[in-house]
């Protein structure tokens, strides 16, 4: 098959869980990376040195410990903006995840009554309700792109949604439940053209997407460490520097402030500005050394392995009589999320029954309960790959929803 | 895998599913004695609309009616159709304690022996006990239904009469 | 001596870092506990375990990995709840560290003008910071308790600082500078009494004393991982369950969510309510795994040991000429964080000495700027142990100390 | 383990810590030409008020005096006091890249060989390099100069002269 990764074999020994086998001896066939990508050793090992050798906490202390640690966890940093070409390495604010990130803008920008926010109808419910809640609480209005049938954002009364009223246009660059890629570099520029401050939510991008943010020209973008082969408990906040320091702070404590009396706070610049508290330190180590995986492996080569395993995957699926994927069917027009639905047969017991043999979906809203309303579902059933899947793995899928489908006598 | 399968999907869940009975709303919501709620798996999105009808029997308030609209999996439909069979007719605290031992069942771990006499065709979904994230979608419908019978009782506590809690 | 945890040398071996050497070839004599806690293997092994055999995201994910690591997830609730004696394992959210659940609270408790909110000058920059950003945008009035000469609260003046319009009351248990240990039922008693919530900051105080939530009474108690052997990336809000249902939400995205439509959304209850998008996962399951380690060794037993050993500190320390410790020279009434200065050499240089000896304190405000302005300096040097420190340790601590004072020609 | 510390801690930097040079705020803070700044290192609260006063020369401005009070360890003390000895006197363009050469010498990781003809005493903080954490004790001062010259330039640049930027 054209574009997998050439060594796909070695790949998959990086990841001990592969190895792992599940009730009754079956093997696992990983297929929700979508929803948390599996850890490589090394990312493993890296963490495990640093709680091992050089555990401390950082920038606060002075001893060797205390300089190792801040090396590796400031090193991370370099690491991230190296991921992003970001301009500089102030601009990488480490969060707890990607729902973090979106929640520290939707704080900080100053909104009010009059303004509007624009999110879009596919968003994940991080880049929603943290809108929701900050129109709310400002007196905004909110306001979205819908979603073609095809699962792609109806740009038709783009012209009405964004104006000079906008102050934020947020949204996701791949969609985590259509796989749909949205046309970002559009997005900002329509954005830039009224003033508004463009977010982009690249949590499913990161994993499979070379990102360049200089040549995207976007205001900020957020991810998640857990998604891009990094542990839980970190995400990544990217902003243009002078953007990010005319925000107001958003939590208080150690290391965000300049100068503290009883009365009053003067607050550092960022990053710090925006890392109030013990920062997640390992985590930051395991995500520096997650995307240093990645680009050893290359971005290109990732996208080109997810693709050729979309491709596959839709034509499998679509050999499965009475389903239907959500989103595009152009395997190069989409990311490696796959939602679908299997008439009859409910998403819970679709993934009870490939559960049972070692196939892991997710099914549900995924988070994105107003696209599946837009296409009138109540959930559905994802598959999702990563650098690590295989051709045979697909075969599997298909082979349980066939298996399925007799299970529940449907058709 | 299969007979650990085939203990999650008994023939009387697949039954159920299938066939669901007493669904369809029924009855006029704004009548005394009666309650309704919407209730939602906030995971998966499966959602019920029940509807409880209490009035008042000799000796106590009794479950008149129940009925719904719901979406959802296998488990969930099959659960409200078993659960609405079983506390239909019955007074209300009879219901509640049907209730608690289906709940105590659920929440097993698949160590709780299932009884017959008081669970009828909800002994079945004892293997569910033994799969964690689908015990709420077997709970789903019976909470729904703790939650309307408790604002109904509210709702129509004739003034002076018995309240239940 | 007296107190000292009786399998010293046993528990020494479970912390792998305290094998290691320094530049020199010198040994590490680990005093900087209270900035962060060094990691037993078993905590270490138990986040490789779930890394390499169970990692999935939680709740979500219906598959058997995703069933594992809920449990693990989940589980660790349950030992927190333990550990807190918390009434409920629902009362116990997981937040990245102590200060992101400080200022949760201090986001989503409601004040407006008129209010006050009383806090301390010895709380850490993350309790002080968090309320003033509050009041600022509530025009509630920030007010705190002052210190006395000796480094406790000073109550002189508690009856007209904590009055009926008095929304918060917020406070540490155990100062990080001092070691002062605050009278908290008494302080929680007090608010009550004004119809105010108690918010205790228990980051040094749950490191070494049992807590039990319902015996001391209060409302709400922090408290942040990487301090109790666990990881970096994660801390706990316990709070009372009716207290927290009642909270407006504070970050949105997945998980916090009941249902989500474009327009709005409603929200689920405790824990989950707070727990928005993915949590640290694989750090809750470290700090299950480290509130158990505690829990086996004995809070007691852990609390004798720290009392054993600032005992002999402090006796150790006045030895040195022209040092002067800040804060109650009782052992049995503080922590067993000691800041100090030393006549004519600044904290940076007695640290660096220090450290090329191995021995690695904190030197500078510690995060707790007011408390060190109270006492009329800039900086101090902080010498803080743990369970694992030995009478050596500290013999070589003043060691060094003696001989920063002739590297540096004092006295 | 001694003679990484001794490389830090240079009889040069420990005399300049001892009698610091040009300390004590001198002049009229609110003359033309005159800035002050106020600078903390943020981890540690070392902190530094600081004042330049600059003047027109027939080539430029020039920095006719820098005075300052501040509380902080050894290395930012001394490197205070030999900021000060190096930069006093000197055109503000000159003064501008002795600091980036005292810069460049701190970033440098211990690689860089200090070039003692520009930083005179300033050699002595090469050892400094190779402690990232003292690294910004030795900078405070010097990032407080440049901040202060900066002001002093904007709000004393007579119209129609030279500005530097
Ligand atoms: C008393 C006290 N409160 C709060 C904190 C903040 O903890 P964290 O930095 O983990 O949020 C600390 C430690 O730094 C502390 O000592
Ligand atoms: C598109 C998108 N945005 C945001 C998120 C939120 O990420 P996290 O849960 O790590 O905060 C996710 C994943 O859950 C996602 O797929």
């Amino acid at each position: 098959m054209d574009g997998l990764l050439p060594d796909l074999d070695v790949i998959r020994k990086d990841f001990p869980i592969l190895e792992r086998t599940l009730a009754g001896g079956v093997p696992l066939v990983y297929l929700d990376s979508a929803n948390t990508s599996q850890k490589p050793q090394v990312v493993i090992d890296t963490m495990v040195d640093h709680l091992e050798r050089h555990n401390a906490n950082i920038a606060r202390a002075m001893h060797q410990l205390g300089a190792e640690s801040t090396e590796a966890y400031e090193g991370a940093r370099d690491k991230v903006a190296a991921f992003l070409n970001a301009p500089s390495r102030n601009e990488v604010v480490f969060t707890k995840n990607a729902t973090e990130a979106l929640n520290l803008l939707a704080r900080t920008i100053e909104l009010g009554p009059g303004d509007n926010v624009v999110i879009t109808e596919m968003e994940h419910h991080s880049n929603i309700v943290s809108w929701q809640l900050a129109c709310e609480r400002s007196g905004a209005e909110l306001r979205w792109f819908g979603l073609t049938d095809e699962g792609e954002l109806d740009l038709a009364d783009a012209d009405q949604l964004v104006d000079e009223n906008t102050k934020v246009l947020a949204f996701t660059w791949v969609s985590n439940m259509l796989g749909t890629i949205n046309p970002v570099t559009d997005l900002v520029e329509r954005a830039r053209a009224f003033g508004a401050l463009s977010v982009i939510d690249a949590s499913q991008a990161a994993p499979q997407l070379p990102i360049d943010v200089q040549a995207v020209g976007c205001d900020f973008l957020v991810f998640t460490g857990h998604k891009v082969c990094g542990p839980t408990g970190i995400g990544v906040l990217w902003g243009r520097e002078e953007l990010l320091n005319a925000l107001p702070p958003f939590h208080g404590g150690g290391e965000m402030i300049e100068t503290v009396t009883m009365a009053r706070s003067t607050y550092a610049k960022v990053p710090h500005r925006f890392e109030a508290g013990t920062p997640p330190i390992v985590e930051a180590v395991g995500l520096g050394c997650a995307v240093d995986y990645l680009g050893h492996i290359g971005l290109q080569a990732i996208h080109a392995h997810e693709q050729a395993i979309t491709a596959y995957a839709l034509e499998g699926l679509q050999s499965v009589p009475g389903l239907r994927v959500m989103g595009p069917l152009d395997a190069t027009r989409r990311g490696g999320a796959i939602s679908f639905e299997l008439d009859g047969v409910h998403p819970h017991d679709i993934a009870q029954v490939l559960d049972s043999r070692g196939v892991a979906v997710r099914a549900g809203h995924h988070c994105a309960r107003p696209a599946h309303a837009r296409f009138g579902v109540q959930s559905s059933t994802r598959m999702s790959s990563y650098l690590y899947t295989t051709p045979a793995e697909i075969d599997a899928l298909v082979e349980g929803l066939h298996h399925t489908r007799s299970y529940f006598k449907v058709g | 895998m299969s007979a650990e399968l085939d203990s999650l999907y008994q023939e009387i869940i697949l039954d159920h599913y299938k066939n669901p009975h007493h669904k369809g709303l029924r009855g006029d919501p704004s009548s005394a004695g009666v309650a309704e709620v919407h209730h939602v798996n906030p995971t998966c999105g499966d959602e019920v609309t029940l509807r409880v009808h209490l009035t008042d029997g000799p000796e106590g308030r009794i479950v008149e009616d129940v009925s719904y609209d719901a979406v959802g999996c296998s488990i969930s439909q099959a659960s409200t159709s078993v659960m609405a069979d079983l506390v239909i007719g019955k007074p209300v605290d009879e219901a509640m304690s049907v209730h608690q031992t289906f709940l105590e069942l659920m929440q097993g771990k698949g160590q709780v022996e299932p009884d017959e006499e008081v669970l009828e065709d909800g002994i079945a979904f004892a293997g569910v006990a033994k799969f964690p994230a689908r015990v709420k979608c077997a709970l789903l419908s019976w909470m729904a239904w703790k939650d309307a019978t408790a604002q109904a009782q509210s709702d129509s506590a004739p003034t002076g009469g018995v309240t239940h809690d």
